[in-house]
């Protein structure tokens, strides 16, 4: 292979990103040198398998490829706005519009929530740590390695052009040579791999680690969540991992599943896709009325309305979520019966969800709200996802689908869902736990401004979609007809809006960091769960003493008997995993090795792939079992961070 | 975590982590569930399509087949033996079985490959058709994971000569022959659905 | 579950010779009787769910106790089979149709199949 | 505080008043204008439901603003009205669940009744025979054959007014939709496989029609223009057709099988489905086949600016 062809060139903006991330990269080197941190990162970060830093890492990588997706969006919003400039070519807008909707779902919208799941998780359910630490760092850097992989792909091999869903045979090896379809493959494989391991994960540390007195039905709304989330995960990522893997094997190994040689079906791709792609959503959804629930219970200083009722509506749902990807392709014509199907099955989603909407109503009645930043979002969501929803359904009506479908209307209803839901829930859940993670609250007033820029910003985007749609705008055109121009217009502006609400957001979060009040407390917002009940910045073995919590809101019932989690008489020694470099190392291995395959270097792929197995087998013989914190150490820790 | 141990019961159990790694194994073990049908769905949705290429009831031999579903049958078997015995807190009578058990797993391994190699010479590989796609890709997935399971269980077997019986030689073991039994029932099906009714279809 | 104190492995060898007869049985059932193919396919595949059914439960000590597991396994196991149900039917259900992948004859075997499949779900 | 609070209220209550708004304007809409029985149906359905979602936001507009307005935290509130362990009311969740399950059921109806309508003829021309045209889309133009008239276009589709047209669709290569948004919704066009759509056109005019799928680079300027004329009109146009367009020869069509985009219509007096049909399992990889290597290239498409528009 030439250089030539293994660097992307010829593109203006390509170059730009390419100067950008050597700048980057060598400044980061040189500030990691000068100050002597190497080794701090190494031993604090890079090796770490404690749940809290680990997420703060999610949470790192998410904003980055916030940044990165929201940066592709930015991009097809000005093309769109001005056509006749030719800013993006049809080749460059559909690699723009492919990574665009792979980075937001994959490595965006799952790290951010799998980030602040293990922070918060074993936090609210009185545990001190996951029950596999090593799987999580290892989940991690699988995660992070899977999402540079599919990023470099901008600078070399050329990013893959297919869109996120990236049908067959369009995707296949005969219709999409090179690289760029192979990074999606593996890029999203690497990463989901370590979803699932994740999703285990969680599951085995919510079923088996809670605080004693602690039953199901006692756990935190989020937690609750998390657990929901992780059946979808566990078993809806294992279809994802064989559709890749079959498509891989499709175009490097030349085989038929997908294609239209060989009796090849390709709309089982679609299938397969859409079996997981639609419990997908629902896996970036359910986290997010999870932390709602929380946030809204919190600032309406009320318990949450009809707890077992938003319990149940979550089971529903993901029940139901496994039984409506047809919805997704009902244009490929498999008949009024099938249609009819899932056309109520997907109609029938509607019943738990607006169960749901109307509890958080019912919540703030007769409550007192404070209007926090984090309230703000949780509110903001409840009108927005309102809007995304009701189209949703009418989206779901198969008849009526077959005008909606591939339009702008689809377009702006999942980004009503999506954005309203998920990303605000992000920014909420981090600005909510904020305080927990980093011992300081953001500044108000800035995350104000970057709400009210985000969310009138995402309203202006989105909304005017739904008309142009149903004017019969496609999603995926890189130019547009005069007629479409004026609500075009519009939405880019809205883009604007909603680009300056992230920037001031992140220069929040430097300008909190530099000025904001230390936390004393550990209990920031006056809180009612467990996460609350341990001292800021959280210990690394989070609690002293473990409480005992068979109450609805432990903390709330615990401040109200006055116990704390740090209860000198009962401490006894803590076991602590100890940190471990071979996560990291194993997983930059497998990353080696997916990239050769990318390129279909089949040999070094081999060794890479036996690099992975001899690390599983190190990883065998290692029986380090980690270490005792001393009663006298946990002490001195508490004492320090109680003010005692 | 290994610090409430206690003190009656299976010495997989005892230990926290042990129960916490068996109890994620079995999670695991559902998302296997998951990850083959997902093969067999894709399979059965591209029966027929051979193209060009023989169909199944032209090269599947019921001998084969039959001789493979029994060693790996008794494999299972052993590989419950070996846990029996562990059980009885017999590591040589764990280590013997276990060796059994993989020796006939390295059996059915091998009559896979004479399989897939006879296949290959009458003219249906992995590129001929979709439906031979699918077959092979199945079989294959199944066929590597005996792969690993015996390489792990090599591994394990080195840790089990080392170290006796421990609360972790002991969690590791039972999980391998979760694992073992489970590839066992992921065979019954494709003997079964595979195997059996491409025959009579 | 007392087995593991007992020297000799009964329910193992209960469910070893069963699961061979059971296989015996089913290719019987596929190749040597004179069965209608639905019949056949129905048949064995019940077969292979009660060879299954012995594994997990004879052999893999799906409901032990001392696990500490409590129903999780049995649980996900099950959600697990009905989850491999959904997708193999349901794959089945919205990938027939109009599709001729029949060397012979076209339209005819094709309709045949779907209505098939739409009288098994 | 106070002040920015009433301003986001203003603007919350704007959005259901924006929504009745632009749906008084919205007959310009091209789906909700449609020129025939089939998107007729659909529009009918989908402003059946846009009722019902209109209740449901300003319902639920009403009781957030109610909350939110009467709850807040000001100051001087005091515990009135402050139950801070009120977690539950059977009654009322009762009432919200089934609401939206009537709802679903009764927006169910319509929708499965219309489904099993669209896949036959519209019954408004039940008394003729439909049309059938086969449409295959190839990267990136259309083909549009008429077996019965045995004659075969390009990129443009003339059809008869006040009769249904049987769409038979297909592809020769990667996957397409068939839309032509003011006569009736999409359906995949796929290699190997054919789909059967119905549409009809009650008033003559130009629509436009397009590729509702993404399918690669030329996929935007993936367009066509349906002529729909009265019946006679019509036949004078295929007569036309037939005696003046030249015939296609198999290696002009392998030609323009090849992966392009192409702005000029052609017409043909006869069919390639003599040759090729690529619905069927036979003709699934013809092109394929024949242009492997074709699809690697890049177009580098750009936007041609035009003064009329490229849609004209």
């Amino acid at each position: 292979m030439k250089l030539d062809e293994f660097f992307v060139t010829g593109e203006p903006l390509v170059y730009g990103g390419m100067v950008s991330i050597v700048l980057v990269t060598s400044a980061v080197i040189f500030l990691l040198t000068y100050f002597k941190r190497w080794g701090w990162l190494w031993r604090e970060w890079l090796t770490t398998v404690d749940h809290k830093k680990i997420g703060i890492m999610y949470i790192l990588s998410a904003l980055a490829m916030l940044f990165r997706g929201g940066m592709d969006a930015m991009m097809m919003r000005i093309q769109l706005a001005f056509p006749n400039m030719n800013f993006l070519n049809a080749q460059h807008y559909d690699e723009i519009f492919t990574t665009h909707g792979t980075i937001m779902i994959i490595f965006m919208a799952m790290p951010f929530l799998i980030g602040l799941m293990n922070i918060i998780v074993p936090l609210q359910i009185g545990a001190r740590d996951f029950a596999f630490p090593f799987v999580n760092a290892l989940s991690f850097w699988s995660f992070f390695f899977g999402a540079m992989l599919f990023n470099i792909s901008f600078v070399i091999g050329g990013s893959p052009d297919a869109g996120w869903t990236s049908y067959t045979p369009l995707s296949g090896a005969a219709m999409s040579p090179g690289p760029g379809q192979n990074f999606y493959l593996m890029g999203l494989q690497l990463s989901g791999i370590g979803t699932l391991a994740t999703g285990i994960n969680l599951m085995v540390t919510i079923l088996k680690m809670r605080a004693p007195g602690m039953k199901l039905f006692k756990m935190p709304i989020f937690t609750w969540s998390t657990l929901v989330t992780c059946f979808i995960i566990i078993f809806a990522f294992p279809i994802l991992t064989v559709a890749l893997a079959l498509l891989t094997i499709d175009r490097i190994f030349g085989a038929q599943f997908f294609t239209v040689t060989g009796e090849g079906m390709p709309m089982m791709w679609a299938n397969l896709f859409w079996m997981w792609g639609h419990p997908e959503v629902y896996i970036v959804i359910l986290p997010a009325f999870g932390i709602f629930s929380e946030v809204i219970a919190t600032f309406a200083r009320k318990r949450l309305f009809g707890y077992h009722a938003m319990v149940w509506s979550m089971i529903l749902i993901a029940g139901l979520s496994f039984l409506v990807w047809v919805h997704h392709f009902f244009t490929m014509g498999a008949g009024a019966f099938v249609n009819s199907v899932f056309s109520v099955s997907t109609m029938l989603i509607a019943v738990p969800t607006g169960v749901k909407i109307f509890n958080w109503l019912a919540t703030l009645y007769k409550s007192k709200i404070e209007f926090t930043t984090p309230m703000m979002w949780s509110l903001a969501f409840i009108p927005s996802f309102v809007l995304g929803g009701v189209t949703g359904v009418m989206l779901g009506m198969a008849a009526a689908d077959y005008q909606f479908h591939n339009s702008y209307f689809l377009i702006a209803h999942f980004h009503y869902v999506l954005i309203a839901g998920t990303v605000f829930a992000c920014f909420a859940g981090l600005e909510y736990w904020y305080p927990k993670m980093f011992g300081h609250k953001l500044n108000e007033r800035f995350g104000k401004l970057a709400f009210w820029f985000f969310v009138i910003g995402f309203h202006v985007t989105f909304f005017p979609q739904y008309f142009v749609g149903l004017d019969g705008m496609p999603r995926r055109v890189f130019y547009i007809i005069p007629e479409w121009m004026p609500l075009n217009v519009i939405s880019t502006v809205g883009a604007f809006g909603m680009g300056i609400g992230f920037a001031i957001f992140v220069f929040n979060i430097y300008y909190s960091y530099r000025n904001s009040e230390r936390e004393k407390t550990g209990d920031s917002w006056d809180g009612r769960t467990l996460e609350w009940a341990t001292p800021t910045p959280v210990p690394f073995y989070n609690f002293a003493t473990v409480p005992h919590a068979d109450k609805y809101d432990a903390f709330l019932a615990m401040k109200k008997k006055g116990e704390t989690t740090f209860d000198e008489e009962k401490l006894k020694p803590i076991h602590m995993p100890s940190n471990t470099g071979q996560p990291i190392i194993m997983m930059a291995i497998a990353a080696f090795a997916s990239f050769a395959l990318i390129f279909e270097w089949i040999t070094l792929a081999v060794i890479g792939l036996v690099g992975v197995l001899i690390m599983m087998g190190i990883r065998s013989f290692d029986y380090d079992e980690g270490y005792h914190v001393e009663v006298d150490e946990i002490k001195r820790i508490e004492r320090e961070a109680r003010g005692l | 975590m290994s610090a409430h141990e206690m003190k009656s019961g299976p010495l997989e159990y005892r230990t926290q982590e042990g129960q916490l790694s068996i109890l994620g194994f079995w999670i695991f073990l559902a998302a296997e569930i998951v990850l083959f049908s997902t093969l067999f769905a894709t399979y059965a949705v591209l029966f027929g399509r051979t193209a060009d290429a023989p169909t199944p009831g032209e090269l599947f031999e019921i001998k084969t087949v039959l001789i493979m579903t029994f060693l790996l049958l008794t494999s299972s078997f052993t590989c419950g033996i070996a846990i029996h015995q562990m059980r009885r807190g017999s590591v040589k009578g764990l280590i013997t079985w276990l060796i059994i058990t993989l020796v006939l797993g390295i059996g059915f391994l091998g009559f896979e490959i004479y399989e897939f190699i006879h296949y290959a010479h009458e003219g249906a590989t992995l590129q001929s058709s979709a439906f031979w796609s699918a077959f092979f890709t199945l079989a294959g997935t199944h066929g590597l994971h005996v792969t690993l399971g015996i390489g792990w269980a090599v591994l394990l077997l080195i840790q089990l000569a080392k170290r006796g019986l421990t609360p972790v030689t002991s969690r590791k073991t039972f999980i391998i022959s979760l694992y073992w039994h489970f590839l066992d029932v992921v065979w019954i099906f494709i003997f079964t659905s595979v195997y059996l009714i491409g025959m009579v279809v | 579950m007392a087995e593991h104190s007992k020297r000799f492995p009964v329910q193992h060898i209960i469910g070893f010779v069963l699961s061979i007869v059971l296989t015996v049985l089913a290719a019987w059932a596929a190749l040597g009787s004179d069965l209608p193919v639905k019949w056949i396919i129905a048949g064995i595949m019940t077969l292979a769910v009660i060879q299954v059914g012995i594994q997990l439960f004879m052999f893999m000590h799906m409901t032990e106790r001392e696990s500490g597991g409590g129903h999780v396994p049995w649980n996900m196991m099950f959600h697990g089979f009905v989850l491999a149900a959904i997708i193999v039917a349901g794959s089945l259900f919205t990938m027939s149709f109009g599709f001729t992948h029949d060397h012979d004859d076209g339209g005819n075997h094709q309709q045949e199949e779907q209505q098939e499949e739409h009288s098994g779900h | 505080m106070k002040h920015r609070q009433q301003h986001w209220r203003r603007w919350l209550a704007l959005l259901p008043l924006s929504l009745v708004f632009l749906l008084s304007g919205c007959s310009e809409l091209t789906v909700l204008d449609p020129k025939g029985p089939v998107g007729q149906s659909q529009k009918d359905l989908i402003v059946f439901s846009l009722w019902f979602m209109l209740g449901i936001v300003i319902v639920v507009f009403a009781l957030f603003a109610f909350m939110v307005i009467k709850y807040r935290n000001r100051p001087g509130r005091g515990d009135k009205d402050y139950d801070p362990d009120l977690h539950g009311n059977t009654a009322i969740e009762i009432v919200w669940t089934v609401i939206p399950l009537i709802i679903v059921i009764i927006l169910s109806v319509p929708t499965v009744t219309t489904l099993f309508d669209l896949e036959k003829p519209p019954e408004s021309s039940g008394d003729k025979e439909p049309l059938v045209i086969y449409a295959t889309s190839a990267d990136w133009k259309w083909f549009f054959s008429y077996p019965e008239q045995n004659i075969e276009t390009v990129n443009y589709l003339h059809i008869p007014t006040d009769r249904a047209i049987e769409f038979r669709l297909s592809s020769a290569d990667s996957m397409a939709a068939l839309w032509i948004p003011q006569l009736g919704g999409q359906k995949y066009n796929m290699a190997g496989m054919e789909n059967t759509l119905y549409l009809q056109a009650d008033e003559s005019g130009t629509y436009d029609g397009r590729n509702g799928n993404f399918n690669g680079e030329g996929f935007t300027e993936q367009t066509f223009k349906v002529h729909a004329q009265e019946e006679e009109a019509f036949n004078d146009w295929v007569q036309e057709t037939k005696n003046e367009a030249p015939e296609l020869t198999q290696e002009e069509y392998d030609q323009l099988l090849e992966p392009s985009v192409m702005d000029e219509q052609m017409a043909f007096s006869n069919t390639h489905l003599k040759w090729v049909d690529h619905g069927t399992n036979e003709g699934r990889d013809y092109a394929i086949k024949r242009h492997r290597d074709a699809y690697q290239e890049l177009l580098h498409l750009e936007n041609e600016v035009k003064g009329d528009g490229k849609h004209d």
